[in-house]
């Protein structure tokens, strides 16, 4: 196994450099072919490598990247359980986004096409990293080199300048949480000398819980700025910018869940923080409803995809923070399934409207476009948690948990589930029922997508649905949870220490029968509302101008933080910069020039003013000899 | 031997170029001196050994010709000489009025900063300190911009006074030490008293912050970046500022240790201020040139910083650091001299879309830009990485404030980024063509080894140690 | 009061008197006259103390020839008639006044001085003032700096010279 | 005569000169009033030549203490003719150019 | 004693040269081979081979150090003739009667260096000074030589007066014009109480020495007299003058310096400090490169009066350095000047482009003036620091040297700048070959001196 571990995060690089390299000179046919082909290779290495886990032996070195006095970081990758699931994750679906990339962007010129496939495959390279490390310094290059090419991909039109803003608030924001998790990084290093997972673990019981505590607040605040959480969530709906396929890949089913793999992987830390595992599912559970409000209220096909996801990741993050890592890995998952399922049915929407992504001017595609229709339903039942599809499973399993550790949370969070449903069936009957209220040109051009596109959405959308019943919950089938069996290593050390408390099953069927009725009574109510589709110029009052403003968050941010940022840089850069320091400076030198100017006005040219500061100068010397000691006692205080 | 060689190579062809009246033959003789003394760096890197030339000089004053080359000397002499022929085919392309005398100016230049960095001995120390600014002076003040006069003046004054200074602090110690010697091995034996190290700590830390430059010695700095010929700044700014660094840890705290100690504190959180300070300004700025420099400062600033938490593994990242900035500075500069060549202004805001008209260059700047937010992978991340961690173990609230600098600067970087190729063509770039061959294949080779010491950087460490 | 003492003090009034008359007036004539007397009244003074050398080398030098050298330059520069414009009053007034700072110094510190208190400077007695001590000890032990002054004089003539022809 | 009488008088002369020096225009005046301190010297010089000999003479009725005083006098005098021969050519050199002596108008040079 | 009684010699067949030979360059040359000659007896005295022996009843002594001193001292003055003998000759009709007066200097110079009593000072002094006084009014229908030399004139009698009265108060309290005369008695509580008297007579001969040295505040007459005088005795004076007068101050305060108690040492300080503010700062806005270079030779002054500070072996041999370092480098640089018709800064314009070797070797001087290391006047400032540290204490004084020597600078490079980095062209007569060779030798020689500084100090040694 040590051998080929490598080459997973090998191929993607070698993709990245051949399209990169050779952009002026490939054909886009081969440049589709290196770019997909070189992830289907590591999405076969990986799935070896899955048959491998349970007998392999876990971390393999390949060399010391930082070896000084006091510590030693070696480059080095850990395959177990649960990295092996999220390379499946990340090499499955990224191949299959690879592949409908390779349709969608087919209107680009082929060095730029290149650069995409190159970017895209540096970001699966740099997403393998993340979860192969063995250590937190690998993690983190993979944590940044995600972020990165987040913000190439975000930014690969370039002559948006807009684009160009959103992936450098994108990156930006990122910084803010590596900043966090940086610190993270080197409060272990400080406390235990290592930064090895395994290393790390086995040293936990050594720190305090104060220390302890540290350490999973910072890594989580790493862990909001990936994942898009509050306060740090604002990035994510601009990083819409991007290709819809990357927003797929990166913004939906990979990247943004590094800050659950990360917190899955430390779950032994935060199961020893009971405070931070408060905050983080605080935090995770504002996010989810946050997000799904402004959801509620957007009209980009993209935005509204966007904000779904973030509200999902706080799905996860609550699963985090009650102690459900299996769940929230699971709805990591089921979430990459049927979210990538969404933005690739988004995509193949909006490549079909040439780029028109408001959703007010859409309707009744499913005539034109039927498999992504059947597909994006598909997803939105998914998502919505409908029984039997796979979001049902892990979004239940998180708000079981919830219940739980403690009923508010659990209701909030149903409240939220709720909102999904409504927000995500809104988008798809005004984007596939009702009457198409585009132009007629449009209307015209409207046409299924390629095999190349539509094949994935068929993959995922059969992922979607049966996705669930990797988890299928002990209340149907005892130990029928295989995700749970196998994740179980994992995460051995945190059910150690927690007394598991099940619901009853009476009580967990009411819950789901309960839950899934209002859900379906609001998917009826959303479909019903919108088949007529909403006015473009239809003026939201309220509570919906400020939803439909995304609670003027962006502005918030702008008047508190970034305007006073820039006005003081201003201020620095123009008056304490210019007149103060350097005016110190000059102002030496000035002071020199106008001395001289006053000095050499004692050199006037007549001999008796020279000959009388002469004999005063040696008044003045007898007057120093006379007292000479009280001088001395001066000038020896003075220094 | 070889370490002479590191002298006599720029010496000789420095002096030698004077003489030489066609521009194509100095910019040959010039280059192919400068791949010379790259070689030997190469040589002397590769030998594992300590090198010592020692020969006398100045007796009566307890001065002898001592070039020692450890680790440190070798990555810093190792990133002098190649960043040389980096610059001078960078501007191969560019015709400097009276080329014999730049070229040869530059290579005397080079023959300061070598010694600056080998010298064991206080007296040549000081000697070589001079003579890399003097030349810098004429290069600056002949060659450079608008305000070059005035501006290059108050650099050379500026430092002249720090050096001086330096000099007092250095001859206090030699009358301390036993044998009356100016060697570094005496220097460091000696042991002052409390008083007399923080009097010596004031005056020679006065003359490496100027140096290097510390806030809020620093504003001579973007003025001189801006004013120099491009091929000038370079040295600057990639080698020149390390000798305040290396002085620093060669000269500075294993003389006074104690009143390092005591004054830590003081230098870092100058240094921090800085940091955050520069970041701020660069963030406004709109000369690129400028917002390079501010850029260096707030890395200097975290150097500086983390050589005073008297933590071994950060004082190995400050002298990886050390080489790894020269490097990507290196490049910023040769972009931004590609830049104003080509487009005739520095303003960000009359730039825009070179991405279009110049994809090369903007690949190579990104990469760059990258590097210069010490993104993992590249060079800088395992220097800056091992800097924060000394500076944590130092204080956990200064690193955090520090930190804030690497939001910041990817802020400015990516501004920078952003105005320069992305978006659409800026009034001034409409006529952008890309980078020509010779340029690129320069921007290749830095970033080579920018990738190169990113993965692999305990080659580096290795090295110093 | 001894005599000696009454010509002590007879000569010491005489001098200041005429020091400060040559200070004040107008006419530089009057001055170079004036000037001549105080010389006069210094020689008097050599001859109390028996430096008789002194006192007639002074007259012949000084009243004599240096003084008779001012007044031809006064005279070829028609300078007898006040030429002089005033000079002004603060000037003059800082002038006195340093003057005086400078002489009150001066006396405080020798009013301080111990060793010298009760010393008498010898009067009347003592033979080296005469002529055959002096050009014994100027032959013999000043030798070097008599012929050295040759060189003075050779570089002040030839200086003079230089100067003073027309070219 | 007590010593100290001499050195007030020699110091008062002194600074008369000094004053003269400070206060008057003319440059022949001016030198004058140089000359007058030199003479100041020279009796202080003789006086204390006196002195030591005073003092020595009571050991040693044979001593030749203090003729160094006198001697010195001597050399001032021959310095002080040297210079007058010097200055007064300069003077009417002066003269020559401007056709004046004033002090006051040797402004040429300044600042 | 060779030294004193060649110059003297000399000088008479100088100043006779002049009827024998019509043409001044023949003049010239013999002055050369004059000071050849005069400096191969010092040498020749200095090694030991030949030396008049002469009693001269201890009022002189010939040290190692003060013979090694003329040396120097001829040495430049031979380097200064052949640099700019042709602007001797250029100057008026006495050539030979003004190096006749040179010579005369010279001897007073090398008693001065051999001085062992007051008269003997005196004497040097006077010899010394009056012939400057006739070289300064030499240009004698320029009414600025003029009034240059009257004033050097009035002040220098003036000042003479103030020694004299020193020396007389001196006398008066040892009985003796020794230098090392009347130790002082012990007082009541057995410690030394100084004699006021004699306190007194050597602070008068400080403030003289002072203004011979041009140290603050007696330095005024300096700008104007080196302005005023023809240049290329300003160059003259303003070095080798200047060095001599600074040995004699060094000289006679060696072993003097001690009973003034601690208020020598704030005296000197205050002097220092202020002949550093006076020349540097005042410098700074000459427009005048002539005027500048006085104004700078006060602020080398005050670098010099550093070695009086510390009054040590380093001194001493800082002294040394130093006179090498300065007089080289200034009498180069107004053999330099003098080709140039306008002294203003705008009259360098663009010397680089037109007359790059003079430009070059005068950029050299103005390095070594400035005290740039690789140049001998980086050795000369090193050990005047040097000397002070090593006695430790006063770090404040070396401290406020080295930032008024960073001001120094300033009007340094000024000049640099205007010759490279200004475009003008200047009126500049162009020298001889021997000329240029001349000051590409001598600009060689203050590097290989800045290089290796034991050069000139094992000679001291030997």
């Amino acid at each position: 196994m040590s051998k080929i571990v490598f080459l997973v995060p090998l191929f993607p690089l070698l993709g990245f450099l051949i399209n990169g390299l050779g952009r002026k000179s490939l054909q886009k046919q081969a440049t589709a072919v290196i770019g997909s082909g070189v992830i289907f290779c590591s999405f076969l290495l990986s799935c070896y490598l899955f048959s491998l886990v349970p007998a392999g032996d876990g971390v393999v070195k390949l060399f010391d990247f930082i070896k000084v006095d006091g510590f030693s970081i070696p480059f080095s990758f850990q395959v177990d359980q649960l990295s092996v699931l999220f390379l499946l994750i990340i090499t499955g679906i990224g191949f299959l986004i690879h592949l409908y990339s390779a349709a969608y962007m087919k209107e680009e010129t082929a060095d730029h096409y290149a650069r995409y496939f190159a970017y895209l495959n540096l970001f699966v390279f740099s997403m393998l990293l993340l979860v192969m490390g063995s250590n937190y310094v690998i993690m983190f290059i993979g944590w940044e080199g995600v972020g990165l090419c987040s913000y190439l991909l975000i930014g690969y039109w370039f002559k948006n300048a807009n684009y160009n803003y959103a992936a450098k608030k994108a990156f930006i924001m990122n910084r803010i949480g590596d900043l966090g998790f940086l610190l993270a990084v080197f409060l272990i290093l400080f406390k235990l000398g290592t930064v090895e997972y395994n290393e790390v673990f086995a040293g936990i019981s050594t720190l305090s819980t104060a220390d302890i505590t540290t350490i999973t607040l910072l890594l989580f605040v790493g862990a909001m700025g990936k994942s898009a959480q509050i306060p740090l969530y604002t990035w994510l709906p601009d990083a819409m910018a991007g290709p819809t396929p990357v927003s797929a890949l990166i913004h939906a089913a990979t990247m943004v869940t590094a800050g659950i793999y990360m917190i899955a992987r430390s779950n032994i830390l935060y199961t020893m923080a009971p405070t931070t595992q408060t905050v983080v599912a605080i935090i995770g559970l504002a996010t989810a409803i946050f997000a799904a409000t402004i959801a509620l209220k957007q009209n980009d096909i993209k935005k509204v995809l966007a904000y779904s996801t973030v509200s999902q990741l706080g799905y996860m993050f609550l699963g985090l923070g009650v102690g459900a890592y299996t769940g929230a890995v699971f709805h990591v998952m089921t979430h990459a399934f049927f979210k990538a399922l969404l933005f690739l049915g988004a995509g193949s929407v909006i490549h079909a409207m040439h780029h028109e992504q408001d959703i007010r001017k859409m309707g009744n595609l499913k005539k034109y476009m039927p498999i992504t229709h059947i597909t994006f339903l598909l997803a939105c039942l998914a998502i919505a948690g409908i029984p039997p599809f796979s979001g049902f499973f892990s979004k239940d399993e998180i708000l079981a948990a919830a219940f739980a550790h403690s009923p508010i949370y659990y209701f909030i969070g149903v409240g939220g589930a709720l909102m999904t449903a409504f927000y995500m069936f809104r988008l798809y009957t005004l984007t596939f029922l009702g009457n198409f209220r585009g132009t007629h040109e449009r209307e015209h051009h409207l046409h299924e997508s390629p095999a190349a596109m539509t094949i994935p959405l068929i993959v995922l959308a059969v992922l979607s649905v049966i996705g669930g019943f990797m988890g299928i919950p002990a209340v149907f089938a005892a130990d029928s949870h295989w995700l749970e069996h196998y994740l179980a290593p994992i995460f051995a050390g945190s059910t150690a220490l927690v007394t598991p408390h099940h619901l009853s099953h009476t009580q967990e069927y009411m819950m789901m029968g309960i839950v899934t009725a209002f859900i379906i009574a609001v998917i009826l109510y959303a479909v019903n509302t919108y088949k007529k589709g909403i006015g473009e110029k239809e003026e939201a009052k309220g509570i919906g101008k400020l939803l439909e403003n995304k609670w003027y968050v962006d502005e918030l941010y702008d008047a508190v933080i970034v305007s006073p940022l820039h006005s003081f840089a201003g201020f620095l850069k123009n008056v304490i910069e210019k007149t103060g320091i350097d005016g110190v400076v000059n102002g030496v030198g000035k002071f020199v020039a106008y001395g001289s100017r006053q000095l050499r006005l004692v050199q006037s040219g007549q001999v008796a003013n020279y000959l009388l500061i002469m004999i005063l100068s040696m008044v003045i010397f007898f007057i120093i000899w006379f007292n000479d000691l009280h001088i001395m006692r001066f000038i020896n205080k003075l220094f | 031997m070889l370490v002479l060689l590191l002298l006599l190579i720029p010496l000789i062809t420095g002096l030698g170029l004077f003489a030489i009246k066609n521009e194509q033959q100095t910019k040959t003789i010039a280059l192919l001196s400068a791949t010379a003394t790259t070689v030997v760096a190469l040589l002397l890197v590769f030998n594992k050994a300590t090198i010592i030339y020692d020969t006398p000089w100045l007796q009566s004053l307890g001065a002898r010709f001592t070039l020692k080359a450890d680790g440190m000397a070798k990555i810093l002499c190792l990133l002098t000489a190649i960043s040389y022929p980096l610059i001078f085919v960078a501007v191969y392309q560019r015709s400097y009025k009276n080329s014999a005398s730049f070229y040869g100016l530059m290579l005397l230049t080079q023959v300061g900063l070598m010694g600056v960095f080998l010298a064991a001995d206080a007296l040549l120390f000081y000697f070589f300190w001079e003579l890399a600014l003097i030349p810098v002076y004429f290069l600056c003040s002949i060659w450079g911009g608008e305000k070059r006069i005035a501006i290059t003046f108050k650099f050379f004054i500026y430092t002249f006074i720090g050096s001086l200074l330096m000099l007092i602090g250095l001859l206090y110690v030699y009358f301390q030490t036993v044998d009356h010697s100016f060697a570094w091995e005496s220097f460091k034996a000696v042991s002052l008293g409390g008083k007399e190290q923080a009097a010596v700590f004031a005056l020679m830390f006065i003359a490496f912050a100027i140096k290097m430059p510390i806030f809020p010695f620093h504003t001579w700095q973007p003025d001189a970046y801006e004013q120099s010929p491009t091929a000038v700044t370079m040295v600057l700014s990639a080698v020149m500022v390390k000798m305040g660094i290396y002085a620093i840890l060669r000269w500075l705290i294993p003389i006074v240790p104690m009143a390092s100690a005591q004054h830590a504190h003081m230098v870092i959180v100058l240094s921090v201020i800085g940091m955050i300070y520069a970041s701020l300004i660069a963030i406004k700025q709109d000369d690129i040139k400028r917002l390079i420099a501010y850029s260096s400062i707030a890395h200097i600033g975290l150097m500086s910083a983390a050589m005073f938490t008297n933590n071994a593994a950060a004082t190995t990242g400050v002298m990886i650091q050390m080489f790894n900035h020269g490097i990507n500075v290196l490049g910023l500069w040769i972009i931004a001299e590609v830049i104003e060549q080509q487009l005739g202004t520095r303003k960000l805001s009359e730039l825009g879309g070179l991405a279009q008209k110049a994809p090369a260059m903007a690949i190579l700047l990104v990469i760059l830009s990258l590097a210069n937010v010490a993104l993992p992978l590249t060079n800088a991340f395992v220097g800056e990485f091992l800097m924060f961690n000394g500076l944590f173990q130092y204080n956990i609230w200064i690193m955090a404030i520090a930190g804030t600098s690497i939001i910041l600067a990817a802020v400015y970087t990516l501004n920078m980024v952003q105005k320069v190729i992305y978006g659409e063509l800026g009034s001034a770039s409409v006529n952008a063509t890309d980078i020509s061959g010779h340029v690129k294949v320069v921007l290749i080779a830095i970033v080579l080894m920018i990738l190169a010491f990113g993965v692999f950087p305990q080659h580096l460490i290795e090295l110093v140690k | 009061m001894s005599t000696i003492q009454i010509l002590f003090f007879l000569l010491s009034v005489l001098a200041i008197f005429s020091a400060i008359m040559m200070l004040i007036s107008k006419n530089p004539v009057h001055s170079v006259l004036w000037l001549i007397t105080v010389f006069f009244a210094i020689s008097g003074h050599y001859i109390l103390l028996n430096a008789q050398f002194l006192a007639i080398v002074n007259l012949i030098v000084y009243a004599g020839a240096i003084m008779v050298l001012f007044l031809f330059v006064i005279m070829l520069m028609n300078l007898n008639a006040d030429a002089e414009p005033r000079k002004h009053q603060w000037m003059k007034l800082a002038g006195v006044i340093s003057g005086g700072c400078f002489l009150m110094v001066l006396i405080s510190l020798v009013r301080q001085t111990v060793e010298i208190t009760g010393k008498t400077a010898l009067v009347k007695e003592g033979n080296i003032g005469l002529i055959k001590n002096l050009g014994k000890a100027l032959f013999s032990d000043f030798v070097v700096p008599f012929e050295i002054s040759s060189v003075l004089f050779l570089s002040a003539m030839v200086g003079a010279v230089v100067i003073g022809k027309k070219d | 005569m007590p010593i100290q009488y001499y050195i007030y008088f020699c110091l008062t002369l002194f600074s008369i000169g000094i004053v003269g020096v400070l206060t008057r225009r003319n440059a022949i005046i001016v030198f004058m009033c140089i000359e007058l301190m030199l003479n100041a010297v020279n009796l202080l010089l003789v006086a204390f030549s006196k002195m030591h000999h005073g003092a020595a003479l009571a050991g040693n009725p044979a001593t030749t203490a203090g003729i160094d005083g006198q001697l010195f006098v001597f050399f001032i005098m021959v310095v002080a003719a040297a210079e007058v021969s010097v200055g007064l050519a300069i003077i009417v050199m002066m003269y020559r150019n401007t056709h004046s002596v004033d002090i006051n108008f040797l402004n040429r040079l300044k600042n | 004693m060779n030294a004193i009684i060649f110059s003297a010699v000399l000088g008479v067949l100088l100043m006779f040269s002049g009827i024998l030979f019509q043409k001044k360059s023949a003049i010239t040359a013999t002055a050369v081979a004059s000071l050849t000659l005069l400096l191969i007896v010092n040498v020749a005295e200095t090694s030991g081979w030949i030396a008049i022996a002469f009693d001269t009843k201890n009022l002189l002594s010939f040290t190692k150090f003060g013979l090694f001193f003329n040396t120097i001292l001829f040495a430049a003055t031979l380097i200064f003739v052949l640099l700019s003998g042709t602007e001797i000759e250029k100057t008026g009709v006495n050539t030979a009667e003004y190096y006749a007066l040179i010579l005369f200097v010279l001897c007073g110079i090398s008693i001065l260096t051999a001085f062992n009593g007051l008269l003997m000072l005196f004497l040097g002094i006077e010899i010394m000074s009056i012939p400057l006084y006739i070289l300064t009014g030499a240009d004698k229908k320029n009414l600025k030589s003029n009034e240059a030399s009257l004033k050097y004139f009035l002040m220098g009698a003036f000042s003479t007066g103030i020694m004299l009265m020193g020396i007389a108060l001196v006398y008066g309290a040892t009985g003796s014009f020794d230098l090392n005369a009347g130790a002082n008695k012990p007082g009541s509580a057995g410690l030394e109480i100084p004699s006021f008297l004699k306190s007194a007579g050597y602070i008068l001969l400080f403030a003289s020495m002072c203004f011979k040295v041009s140290a603050a505040p007696f330095h005024f007459w300096t700008p104007d007299v080196y302005d005023g005088a023809p240049s290329v005795f300003t160059s003259f004076m303003a070095t080798i003058v200047k060095a001599a007068g600074f040995f004699a101050f060094i000289h006679l305060f060696e072993t003097n310096a001690a009973f003034l108690g601690p208020s020598w040492k704030i005296l000197v300080s205050f002097v220092i400090v202020a002949t550093l503010i006076a020349g540097n700062i005042t410098a700074v806005f000459q427009q005048s490169i002539k005027r500048m270079l006085a104004y700078s030779s006060i602020a080398q002054a005050g670098f010099m009066l550093l070695a009086l500070f510390s009054n040590n072996d380093m001194a001493r041999e800082g002294i040394i350095l130093y006179a090498v370092a300065y007089c080289l480098a200034t009498i180069g640089f107004f053999a330099v000047l003098i080709k140039v018709k306008d002294y203003t800064f705008d009259g360098f314009n663009g010397l680089a482009k037109k007359e790059p070797i003079l430009a070059f070797v005068a950029t050299i001087f103005l390095l070594s003036l400035a005290g740039i290391p690789l140049t001998a006047g980086f050795f000369a400032k090193y050990y005047m620091l040097a000397s002070v540290v090593k006695n430790g204490g006063a770090l404040w004084l070396v401290i406020t040297a080295v930032l008024f020597a960073a001001v120094s600078v300033y009007y340094y490079f000024k000049v640099i700048q205007s010759m490279y980095f200004k475009d003008g062209n200047p009126e500049v007569a162009s020298g001889s070959a021997m000329y240029k060779n001349g000051l590409l030798l001598l600009a060689a020689a203050i590097i290989v001196i800045g290089v290796l500084p034991s050069i000139v100090l094992n000679w001291f040694y030997f």
